[in-house]
């Protein structure tokens, strides 16, 4: 970039803060914590000299060596099953799951050994593992690399589950998932990789548990998980265009749940719209929205309404595909027909 | 150093090959003449920006598929892969639905729904790719169960490549298989590679030995002869029509270009010369054509098999092209039957 | 029984229909639909023989012989693949899954598989298998024998969720989805299999989808699953000495799910609970109390309140474990305080 | 036909035997007596209806959990199963807290959340047991992952059915444990059944292929024979410590009852003879009382050991009858460490 061209960056303008993308700030979180603690290590299918299939890891192995970023066969129960034992043993294993579709490769041993072990062993053993894995569709990837599962293992008790949407957030929470003391799982959208945003330079970990409100505003609220956070901001914005002031409130994790949060602002605005891009049905809207109607019941003046990814096997043709997802106009024609604007 | 083939089979049995006429085996030719030309043309589709997303070429292991499939009848089942055109194709697609299935076009085999690593094609027996890797040993050992208990003579194939055989589900499968004596071969795919990673730092002991753990009949293969290919595997075809069951093939292999087409620069896990060595030395295509050759075959007739094909994959490119998108109406069609 | 002793047996009272257990019924109409279609058959483990171990199946391989009613190694995934490559090539098998919690196992070739390959094929492969298995706690087995996780099938598009809860209905269920053209997940009440009740002698199928009303009651509606309809009608019972009159509407499936009937329910009753035994959040309370909380809002006159099942790994402990699940007196103390009457 | 135990491993080595003094078979006789006492007061408490739930005896198979955990450290992993009490008390739980785990009590080793089916104790490197069958594969050879990078010299044993050898879990584990060359014994406890089905019609092939196919050190030892199994496992451990990776450990075995407490007629799929067989010919306690008697000890010193355990099992068992449930408040914690 030449010298003269005006510098927009936030890192000019605040010193100690840069923007770099979602995955750079993945690979940022995961490489510090490694540096601060030899007792993580990440294990996973292409994870080293390739940097996983999305290049989020790239250039790690070079760091930490093949001994810490592990190339593993194609067995995503077997590299599940080995991060419990190695996490019930003093290490903290990542385990690298390339794409969310094949955690149902993994439940076994996610929900029966990680989330239970613990409580079974009466609080002596300990599941300090991440499961890092991908959601989203638009890939054109079909019905096999395009889910977004992270419902499932939210219904597990023992599990904490993760779903950042900005790189702030990914850097921050992968950190607080490698330092809990329990199984966590993250899912990273895959079409937020280059997505950029603002990360100090310093050090930072944030909660896990702790919604965050993205933007705030009376008449609705919207409360978005992972990539549909970006898709909520900009229905926000063209709703404003019609006088609708939404509020987009991300709870961040799904397990737990920051419900008070998630209630405050239903209660404010008296409307409530759930998106998140998992199937719709026993989804996480379906949670979401049943703790707001229930937790805001005599505040709301409209039925929560939920909009999650179409109940179909995501389908390969484009035109297709992106029936089957939530989008802005979609979100925004909700919105106005709840707040009764149509 | 550069790697060789290994568990090369010897020519394959002359009586068995004397059988056939040279018109069968230049039917083959022709076969993995379409498979390579498909391919090209998919790589095309994707560096011109006309195919949406990935797709998983073929290229280099033609041989297998043709020499399996030519072994097959039509109402014989295969499970196919996340690289299956091959499959496909040589089990008996039509390029014009094949091209469309990958443009997402409803005149594609799915109607555009499955993609390319999704394409089934009952028709002709293919139960479909999977993108789950391993994801059909099950499928295809089913579908051999489901033979025996009809009393059909049908057999089952399953391909998959050699990365399939970290997932468990391989084990489970086989097991049974042969625990109930199925009429199911796995055909392992061993290009030796399982994306970026070789299969030295995958996968411990030998290949062989995880079928022949549970008694099943193994065989190793040339995987870039499609002579041994098809002789070798009519055998397995026949002692599995006979009840005998299940076998376990284990084809040597190489792909040509990368894991799929953005895999461009693929220095960091393998060297151009190796590549070279097998796009030179063991080119199924050229092993073919040479060897009708020497036995007095003209040279020019591959040429021209080469070239009536390359117009057939370009009709059925533009026919793809041309051919609409499903309706909106079709995305939540089909999710029950 | 002495010939003198009266006989109150709705076979008595109603010609052609007797009482039978729900594991009798469960017998019946698989063995009664192996009679009518040679390509239906059994592959589980320990189904011959012993007839599975909860004895469901006893006596069945006399009948059918080992070939139909298949012993199967312990292999969950390779038999849900078997059954999966048996239903797309001409076959009707049911997999039999002898815990729901080791449905883990069988995540891929159910989601993965099963339930998209009619999508993914354009409509032309079709996989017409019932996955049989079982849910409910209770039994003191602990974390790895107790779950209900029929949520997570639910979840996936191209599935059908079958929740039986009376021999009635288990047989009718079974027969309906062993004759569906999909694949078809059958949990049942490992509780329950003793339980008895009216089922007629002559042939009848019940449509998957069709939620069944009952008990009908004016002040509340009890949305109940599986056993816990028999937790809610005691609970209902209960109710009516306080004067406060439930309905209880069993879903009967949970996918399809019946929004109709629910919604009905709760407009004419304004007040709403959902009872299952899944874990509470992210379950299957959570769906149905979103639809109706949306489908009957203007109706209510309060928040629909759900109970699932706590949200911990099921504790061996026999009173810990009680804790766990919920009893009619949770329910009668919920109903009771939602309907304004502590 | 009686069935016999195949692949008897003939005496173990003399020179290893030579080297314990007597004082340590004894000790291991102690060992498997406890667990026999342990076993039939735990029936005894079923029977009775003062137990909660069902749970899987040991009793034959009490050798290869002692043979194998004596040749342990303490600090050495094991990954135990659903019939896990043997493991348990071998690797140096004590009965006392153990019972109070099987009646759901407070004082349990999992303060009675565990029970039957998962009983841990990390003070003696037990990770637990496991009621999902195959589910510890991974477990035990991720404690392996873990010893080798915090460059420790522990191993990890993982005990597990003939049964298990039917989960992918098991081929997935065993081919990571050689590529990486972890110290990981897997010790597969062949008892011949899977609850209610001979393996004769649940494994096709060789147990040991299964191992071998990864190229996995295999050895198969009579699991009746304390010394053989204790002789052979020091070997693997030894192996194992200086860095030269898995090994599979065959047992042959036998469970004296029935699949669990609940399992009363067993006809339909075993004889009385079988199991009578088994009982008057190999049982492991009578096993070593009689080489010991024949090196000259005398006979009533194995009485007086019985009675030992005995009078100390009563004791366990009314401790656990008496200790107090947990707090009703237990319920929801250690949900999240
Ligand atoms: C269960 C699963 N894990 C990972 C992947 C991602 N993936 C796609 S292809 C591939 C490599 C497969 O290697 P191999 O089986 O040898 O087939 P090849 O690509 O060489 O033909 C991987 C890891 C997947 N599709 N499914
Ligand atoms: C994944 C799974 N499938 C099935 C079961 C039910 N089950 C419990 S024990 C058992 C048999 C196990 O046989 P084996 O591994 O030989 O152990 P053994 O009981 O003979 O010691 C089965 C099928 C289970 N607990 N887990
Ligand atoms: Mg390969
Ligand atoms: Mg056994």
């Amino acid at each position: 970039m030449s010298m003269r061209e005006p510098q927009f960056s936030l890192a000019v303008k605040n010193p100690g803060v840069r923007e770099i993308t979602f995955a750079e700030a993945v690979r940022e979180a995961i490489a510090e914590e490694m540096r601060r603690d030899p007792r993580v290590f990440v294990i996973g299918e292409d994870v080293a000299e390739a940097g996983t299939v999305f290049k989020v890891l790239k250039g790690m192995v070079d760091e930490f060596g093949p001994q810490r970023i592990i190339d593993s066969p194609i067995s995503e129960a077997g590299i599940a099953g080995i991060g419990v034992g190695a996490a019930m043993t003093g290490m903290r294993p990542i385990v690298d799951i390339m794409f969310g579709d094949f955690i149902t490769l993994t439940m076994d041993q996610m929900v029966n050994q990680a989330a239970k072990t613990h409580y079974m062993s009466g609080g002596k053993l300990k599941v300090p593992m991440v499961l890092r894995t991908t959601m989203g569709a638009t890939r054109r990837s079909a019905a096999q690399h395009s889910q977004s599962l992270h419902a499932w293992l939210s219904h597990v008790p023992g599990l904490k589950v993760v779903i950042p949407s900005t790189p702030y957030d990914a850097k921050g929470l992968m950190k607080a998932a490698i330092r809990d003391e329990n199984p966590v799982a993250i899912f990273e959208d895959k079409m937020s990789y280059q997505l950029k945003g603002p990360v100090p330079t310093t050090e930072y970990v944030l909660p896990i548990g702790v919604a965050d409100v993205k933007r705030t505003g009376e008449d609705v609220t919207i409360v978005a998980t992972s990539s549909m956070v970006q898709v909520a901001l900009k229905a926000a914005e063209i709703l404003a265009e019609s006088g609708i002031s939404a509020e987009v409130v991300d709870p961040r994790s799904t397990a737990p749940l920051d419900k008070q949060t998630l209630i405050e602002s239903a209660k404010k605005t008296s409307r409530a719209i759930v998106v998140d891009e998992g199937y719709q049905s026993y989804g996480v809207t379906a949670e979401i929205a049943a703790v707001i109607a229930d937790g805001a019941f005599y505040y709301l003046d409209a039925p929560v309404k939920r909009l999650g990814a179409m109940d179909v096997p995501i389908p390969f043709s484009p035109p297709l595909e992106d029936l089957t997802v939530p989008t802005p106009a979609a979100l925004v024609d909700l919105a106005k027909s709840l707040c009764g604007k149509v | 150093m550069i790697d060789r083939p290994i568990g090369y089979q010897a020519t394959p049995d002359p009586v068995a090959i004397a059988e056939l006429d040279p018109e069968q085996w230049l039917h083959m030719y022709e076969q993995m003449s379409k498979i390579r030309a498909f391919e090209e043309a998919a790589n095309e589709l994707y560096t011109s920006a006309r195919m949406p997303g990935l797709t998983h070429l073929y290229i280099g292991e033609e041989a297998v598929a043709v020499g399996v499939c030519e072994a097959l009848r039509q109402d014989d089942y295969i499970t196919s892969t996340h690289r299956g055109h091959g499959h496909c194709l040589a089990k008996g697609a039509t390029l014009d639905r094949m091209f469309a299935e990958l443009l997402g076009k409803a005149a594609g085999y799915c109607r555009g729904k499955g993609g390319s690593m999704h394409i089934a094609d009952q028709d002709t027996g293919n139960l479909g790719a999977n993108a789950i890797v391993g994801g059909s040993a099950g499928i295809a050992t089913g579908a051999a169960l489901s033979i025996k208990m009809r009393g059909s003579d049908q057999v089952a194939v399953c391909f998959f490549g050699d990365g399939a055989l970290g997932q468990g589900l391989f084990y489970e499968s086989a097991n049974m298989a042969q625990l109930w004596k199925l009429p199911v071969i796995y055909v392992c795919e061993n290009n030796q590679y399982n994306e970026y990673t070789h299969n030295s730092e995958t996968a411990a002991g030998t290949l062989t030995g995880r079928a022949e753990a549970f008694g099943i009949h193994t065989v190793s293969v040339d995987g870039q002869d499609v002579r041994a290919v098809y002789s070798v595997m009519s055998e397995l075809v026949a002692r599995a029509r006979r009840g005998e069951g299940p076998a376990f093939l284990l084809c040597h292999t190489y792909r040509f270009h990368g894991h799929h087409v953005g895999d461009i620069d693929r220095s960091y896990y393998r060297s151009k010369e190796e590549e070279q060595w097998w796009r030179e030395g063991r080119d199924p295509l050229k092993l073919l054509a040479g060897w009708l050759q020497e036995q007095g075959m003209e040279a020019a007739i591959f040429a021209r098999i080469d070239e009536a094909v390359r117009r057939e994959v370009e009709a059925a490119v533009q026919f793809a092209l041309d051919a609409p998108y499903p309706d909106a109406s079709e995305v939540d069609r089909h999710v029950y039957a």
